[in-house]
């Protein structure tokens, strides 16, 4: 394990492959504020047509590999004043 | 990939969640910091079923009701005072005020100094959104000069606190400043806080995008955020002095201080409840007392007539 | 001797005996600020209270001391602050607080002479009403008011117990003479002291401001587990803020009914020569040694007064002055007409006013007169 | 005995609110009478008037303070103009020989004493005994409460360090012969 | 056209209508902090002091509002502030002071429902008794309620003119729905408004608290060599301290006096089909405007009923009341019985009260149905 | 020689004299001070004329009773704000505030930081004698740790405030320290704070023999002035952390801040009266309005259906 | 005329309360009515229930809030809800065609319009003047208001910049045809 | 003028001669605090036997020539909390 991780931390910052994270939404606590599109670092949120309950318009994901990936940083997570948004590590196939 | 639906959130245990969602506008920075504060929490391990919130009265006010811990939402100012009380009457539970610039600074702007003099051990999260918001956005003591609100339509004519820099000099033994957008360090920084025995105080610039940010030419959230961004700069061991925000210039976010541990003000109260004469007999004690002057003094003012006046 | 009830004759002035009220009631948290003439209470309780086991605190003024008692209170301690007319008007926003949180303190306000600073050193009677109303909004209070320091230790423990039982701020209503004056002070053994303690919530399911029969919900405790939140805005049975007129009706309805139901438990006043008495005097505190006296020389003049003395001045015994209302009446206090407004009220008709603007109390023969025009 | 009324009046620092205290306690907890003491004094933390007030019953006191003292006990002039004209007919006067300057005894009094309090104090070593003389002086001439809870009470009020001090000013002003 | 008097018609809410009432009588001095419903009030002040060379000040609090207000009077401006319960709460000590030192200033209430926070938007009307004795010691008050913007307007006028004549500070008790309400407004020419300004001291030689005929002292100016001094302790004609009860019976006596003196020339109430009423609806504010239309369905239904309206609450028209005492009467308001203890006291017999807690006014019905039962 | 006997003082034009002697005790720093303060206004041609002095409640607060200028002693804690609102309204008079260390910083503390963040230009000279004077000898604020008061009979378990430092962090333009026996120094600072325009504030260190020395080993008044003597460090351009005092140990006396002159408070607002809009036709004035965007928030406010709360 | 009540429900963000005002604003002052206006909200400074009233009579009003409302006008189905059951028998419904569903139109009322105002907001360029668009098409509809005046207060009400969208937005609702 | 002046500060460096002073005192004004005896630099008051009206006794000078005269500086006027006391320049007789 310790190993892996130490091989984890090589492989990041080589920049050849980063963690991954899986992006969970609570459709309905979303008030479409913007914020974790705006932050995401690798850009891999933008706003979406639908509405939820409430009116708003919840985010959505569009990964384009290999750069605008969800990388697990968890910036969404932590700037959503929702808790509507969170990012879970994403386990290798 | 697209996103995945979720019915619960990793924080939910600490949320009252059949209120979700909360009253705050869209995009508004209170949830986020309130985010920040229970993260904290989780880290550090710290008990809900011990921990208690008291809010005053504001949109940050209504924090208390949202958390899953013996909450109070008090009266606007007094906050602080209420929990000095309940943390000296009960030091055995984790006590965190957690309410708006406003709230603790306008109105309330006394009992926090007190509070850091005494270094009561509890922790103070003050959101300060440069306005207040619950009732509509008027000038608060931290707008910026010559920011637009409903009572300075004109322009702010007041200079605004250095909060962080106030406190600081108060006597408190942990300070620091963050913004809403620096999610990390500011979980960091509740961490120490909520760990620190002694006051312990974390502002937190946040913006409020209904009643400030549309006055003022940031009337999406992420205006606000961006402005922290380009503005912000972080640095430790703040000179009090230091702390000042001025419009559309930098200012310093970081840790103020961090005092070397001493007693807290609880300590002391609980001390002298088992103070050594106390368990003596009567007779040493009163000789205790007569050697303490208490008596005397007592007597004296009898015998000076002075019965106080005003 | 246990040090929290200091069994035995002492001889106290009444500042001094209330604190030692607090104390025998089981109070173990005071916080306060300095104003003459209630002073000697928080220096009493600053000495006493680490003697056994409690926590005197001065804070900075009197709105942190009302709002520091509240909060003590929720952490499960019985607690009290102490003050004088300035410092009252300045609790009066907590004491709000207090009453909308159903949160149980005691306040004592040993009355001076205002407006204002007034004269801070000398007797006044003139914050009956504002006792009574001096709050926003609509709620009951409750008032007691000593006659003598024997009364200030025996009334400060029935005003912790109405506290705990009806689980709101008690108001001890001193004045400036009894609080200053001495006298013997007889403190009974522990177990002759009646104490009452709040119920207190076991069951974590109950909503925590559903109320038993008696309208008043048993008070959950903290640091339990129990989740609690606690609002001044108007909440519902769970305690959550809940903004409209039904909550509120239905809430502060029962804020002010659970009062209201036992108002008549409550009502206490003593009747002195009453019974067969022509005028009778009401008075209160101080007033009510002068008129005592007064009443004695009005019958040895051949006039059947008697005395009737408000111990409990809120709720007020409106009853019982009705049923007496065949009689004339003479109402006396060191203000321009305060339990006055609530004597005509209940009497349906005028009374003899023998009032005093403040500075030192009634002479006999001032309320003697009083008596005299009311039998003309 | 029905309602007695004895008043002591001078200038702050005299110490005469301590010696009405002593007394009222002396009758009240130790003589088992119905007793009340209240003080009055002016504005000032230091100087000014002052006065102390005990009322005596065998009932229960009703209004607290003097009407129309019994007794009244002067240490000062000032004092002297303001409460004299309250003294009742044939009523009890005790003065500080040196502090109170009068011709005659006026005619209204019954008993008249006097005692240079003050001196003897400063015989004793300490002026601020002054009171603790007088008070065993009144206890002596008066009658109104036993010697044995009198000095109780002196000796449980003052400081440790004072107390053989006061004892012997007690003592003093007891036995003092009026020349 | 005159910046300070917007001669005209508007539609504006209550709120805005005070203001703009102050300004045309003259107001250039407000100090305030903001509070739901009485923030317009504020905002509206903040936008037109500066264009009629007045200063807007927001404070630190209320405590601090309140003085502000007091400094600027004594400085020789028309001074004002707004505020709603809690905030009234912790004005009340330096209202105190106010009374004392006899300032003339105006403290508008928008009362919203109590106690404590409450319900912040909503109706209440539960500081009726708070406007009449929030502050500790024995004075007077004088208290108008508005039932529509037109009247916040007016009275605001009539509100400085009081203060102004009678040197003492004036309240504005509006309710959240007249405060809120928008109607219109009509503002006449400078000249059909009607203005009082204190008298003021012209003789240096002349005791500052030496009152005229009136009782009211004139008052000094400041910065002219006066070398006046103002304390809130009870003071002589000299204005200097004077800790005793003559003093305190005769200045405090006074202030009391000024007005109950007045009492019948401050009174103003509006009669509504009172003649040949058998039944009276004693209603002010927001509960006025239901009592009229529910006086009109009570005649439709063959009941004589009538309004008793109060325009201003205290002084209270016990008088005329007492005079009307024959017929039935029915309180309504939104509160726990406040204004109903003065009527009772006044027509000597229990009225039919009809209250709420709050939150939305009384519907017409429901005070309906009180005017029949009086009359069953 | 022998004195020569006086009827007159050179101070008695200030004074109200048929009022003297004052209420203070023998041996109390008050008088000391106010001397030094009338001499300074004598030095500085100040005209009593034209200037105020506003106290709060305290023996300290008597001080307005004493001078014979147009004077005002309010509610304890409330000089301040009383004064801003007097001082905003007439700005032409020069306003002073006088009192003690708990009626500013105990019950007043909110006020006095709050005046100096928006630089009333008022001066303030605070009495700090370590315990409330006229209500027999509390705990105040000030009461170094130990000390032995009514309120803290088993000794003082707070850390008192440094009212300088705390004073200058808030926003004053002007901040001293001096203590009793400093005369001539206090002086010099009170004629400084005087001619400074913008929130001055002159903390004094006294004497108060009969409420706190008397209980403290200091029953003289002449043993608090050799403490000062002892322990009083003068020192310039003071780090506001570094006023703290503590018992028995070096203090720091002098000037903490004497800032460059900026516009005060008052300043400010009546500039707002004079703004250039006004003088414009009602026409153009809209268009500003507009351009200021104030009708735009009026009805946006009312848009959002946001009449606020609480 | 005698009294007349006018309610228009919706939701926070809508402008209800603008709409309300608009209308109230120029009854009074241009068409010399009597007109009082009253609004409710929510807690929420965003979103949450809104409405407001526009009473009207030909002496003053007395209760000014709408108690069973001559004409409801419903933005939103929560408000349906909420107020539908107000309306006066054979009263005037009129909704946002799109935001409001039902079945049928209910039997008690008299007269019923509908316009999806949204829409053409939105076709108008702004969602914002959803609410001018339903002033216009009340005006025209009920007739309670003039034309003009009903105009006059609009254009006074908005900022200047936005005045020519809000013109065309009241004309367009206006001159709305049901279909 | 200018001159002469700038003699006496020559004296005055030189502890020859310096500037003198005289003492003024109202009397009844004193509550013999001590203060102007304690902190007198050249210790010309002391206490003196006799009482003021209101019972206190106070200072008096005893002026020591050469060393213990008053030289005016003025301290004693200044710690005065009474307004009793006060120095004026002595003139040269
Ligand atoms: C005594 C009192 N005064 C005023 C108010 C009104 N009030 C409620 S919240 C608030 C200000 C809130 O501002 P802040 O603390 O900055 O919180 P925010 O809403 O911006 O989060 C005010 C003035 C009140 N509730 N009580
Ligand atoms: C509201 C209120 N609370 C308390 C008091 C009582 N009080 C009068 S003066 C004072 C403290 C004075 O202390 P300080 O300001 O330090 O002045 P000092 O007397 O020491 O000069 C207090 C607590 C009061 N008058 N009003
Ligand atoms: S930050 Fe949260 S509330 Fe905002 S858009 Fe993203 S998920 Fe929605
Ligand atoms: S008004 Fe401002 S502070 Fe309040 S919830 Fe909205 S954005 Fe947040
Ligand atoms: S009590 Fe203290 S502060 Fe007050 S006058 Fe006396 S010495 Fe001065
Ligand atoms: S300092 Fe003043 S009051 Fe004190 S002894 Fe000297 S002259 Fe008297």
């Amino acid at each position: 394990m310790a190993t892996e991780s130490n091989t984890e931390k090589l492989l990041e910052r080589s920049g050849l492959s980063l963690p991954r994270g899986e992006v969970y939404l609570i459709e309905d606590r979303c008030k479409g504020c913007g914020l974790c599109i705006a932050f995401c670092p690798k850009h891999v949120l933008v706003v979406s047509d639908k509405f939820n309950k409430k009116g708003y318009h919840p985010p959505e994901l569009v990964e384009e590999e290999p750069v605008n990936v969800c990388i697990n940083c968890g910036f969404c997570e932590r700037i959503c004043p929702e808790f509507a948004i969170f990012v879970k590590e994403k386990k290798e196939e | 990939m697209s996103i995945i639906k979720a019915d619960t959130h990793p924080l939910d245990r600490y949320l009252r969640t059949e209120r979700l969602p909360h009253v705050w506008c869209p995009g508004c920075g209170i949830g986020t910091v309130l985010g920040a504060y229970l993260r904290a929490m989780e880290k550090i391990g710290m008990d809900p079923e011990k921990s208690i919130m008291v809010s005053g009265i504001g949109c940050t006010g209504r924090a208390a009701g949202y958390v899953r811990m013996d909450s109070f939402h008090t009266t606007h100012g007094r906050a602080i005072p209420f929990a000095v009380g309940l943390k000296a009457a009960r030091p055995d539970l984790n006590v965190t005020v957690f309410s708006g610039d406003g709230d603790l600074f306008a109105i309330g702007g006394n009992h926090i100094i007190h509070a850091a003099r005494r270094n009561a051990n509890i922790t103070v999260v003050a959101i300060n959104n440069f306005t207040y918001g619950m009732t509509g956005g008027q000038l608060a003591p931290t707008t910026p000069e010559t920011g637009i609100t409903t009572t300075s339509p004109y322009g702010n004519v007041e200079s605004p606190f250095n909060l962080a820099g106030l406190i600081a000099v108060a006597g408190a033994s942990y300070v620091a400043r963050w913004t809403s957008l620096h999610v990390r360090r500011l979980e960091k920084s509740l961490e120490k806080a909520l760990k620190k025995r002694g006051f312990s105080f974390v502002e937190v610039l946040s913006q409020c995008p209904t009643a400030y940010g549309r006055r003022n030419r940031m009337r999406d959230p992420v205006d606000t955020l961006k402005y922290f961004q380009k503005y912000a700069v972080v640095k430790n061991h703040v000179n009090p002095l230091e702390g000042v925000i001025e419009p559309n210039k930098p200012f310093v976010v970081g840790e103020f201080l961090d005092a070397p541990e001493e007693p807290t003000f609880e300590d002391k109260l609980w001390e002298l409840t088992k103070a050594e004469f106390l368990h003596t007999s009567q007779a040493e004690r009163s000789e205790w007392i007569i050697e303490h002057r208490r008596h005397l003094e007592v007597l004296s003012r009898i015998i000076s007539g002075k019965g106080g006046e005003e | 001797m246990s040090k929290d009830i200091l069994v035995g004759d002492h001889f106290l002035s009444g500042d001094v005996a209330a604190a030692e009220g607090a104390i025998a009631a089981g109070c173990r948290f005071f916080a306060g600020y300095p104003i003459t003439p209630s002073s000697e209470v928080a220096e009493r309780m600053a000495r006493r209270l680490p003697e056994v086991g409690g926590i005197f605190i001065q804070m900075e003024d009197e709105l942190a001391s009302m709002a520091a008692i509240l909060g003590a209170s929720w952490g499960g301690r019985k607690a009290m602050t102490a003050t004088s007319g300035p410092g009252f008007s300045l609790m009066m926003e907590n004491y709000g607080l207090g009453i909308m949180t159903e949160t149980p303190v005691v306040i004592v306000n040993v009355q001076r002479a205002g407006p204002s600073t007034g004269l801070p050193t000398l007797l006044g009677q003139g914050d009956v009403m504002q006792a009574r109303w001096g709050t926003h909004g609509s709620y009951q209070a409750i008032a007691l008011s000593p006659e003598s320091p024997q009364e200030c230790f025996d009334m400060t423990i029935k005003a912790f117990n109405l506290a705990e039982r009806f689980r709101q701020p008690v108001i001890l209503l001193m004045d400036e003479s009894v609080g200053h004056l001495f006298e013997r002070v007889t403190i009974p053994p522990k177990e002759e002291i009646e104490i009452v303690n709040r119920k207190i919530l076991k069951d974590k399911n109950r909503k925590i401001y559903e109320p038993d029969e008696d309208l008043v919900p048993p008070m959950p405790p903290i640091g339990e587990g129990f989740g609690i939140h606690v609002t001044g805005l108007t909440h519902d049975e769970r305690g959550y803020p809940s903004i409209n007129a039904e909550t509120q009706e239905r809430m502060i309805g029962r804020i002010n009914d659970k009062i209201r139901k036992y108002a008549d438990e409550i009502v206490d006043y003593e009747e002195f020569m009453v019974d067969d008495a022509e005028v009778i005097v009401v008075a209160y505190g101080i007033t009510a040694r002068s008129a005592r006296r007064a009443v004695i020389m009005a019958r040895e003049n051949g006039i059947k007064a008697g005395l009737f003395r408000l111990k409990v001045i809120w709720p007020f015994p409106s009853k019982r002055l009705e049923e007496l209302s065949d009689r004339e009446f003479v109402v006396a206090e060191v203000n321009n007409g305060q339990a006055l407004v609530e004597v005509e009220r209940a009497i349906k008709k005028r009374a003899v006013f023998v009032g005093k603007m403040g500075g030192e109390p009634h002479k006999p023969q001032e309320i003697l007169k009083g008596i005299e025009e009311a039998v003309k | 005995m029905a309602r007695l009324e004895l008043q002591i009046g001078g200038f702050g620092g005299q110490g005469v609110i301590l010696a009405g205290l002593v007394i009222a306690r002396a009758l009240s907890l130790y003589d088992k009478k119905e007793a009340v003491f209240t003080q009055a004094y002016g504005p000032e933390a230091r100087g000014g008037a002052s006065s102390s007030g005990v009322v005596i019953d065998d009932e229960r006191v009703d209004y607290p303070y003097p009407l129309n003292p019994d007794i009244l006990v002067i240490m000062s002039q000032e004092a002297y103009s303001t409460y004299f004209p309250r003294l009742k007919e044939g009523g009890t006067l005790i003065i500080e020989k040196n502090l109170v300057k009068m011709d005659k005894v006026p005619e209204k009094v019954g008993e008249f004493h006097s005692i240079p309090a003050t001196k003897i104090a400063e015989e004793l070593g300490n002026r601020i005994v002054a009171n603790i003389i007088m008070v065993g002086f009144i206890t002596k001439t008066t009658g109104i409460v036993s010697k044995e809870s009198a000095k109780r009470a002196v000796l449980e009020m003052v400081p440790a360090k004072v107390r053989d001090l006061n004892e012997k000013a007690f003592e003093t002003g007891y036995s003092y012969e009026e020349g």
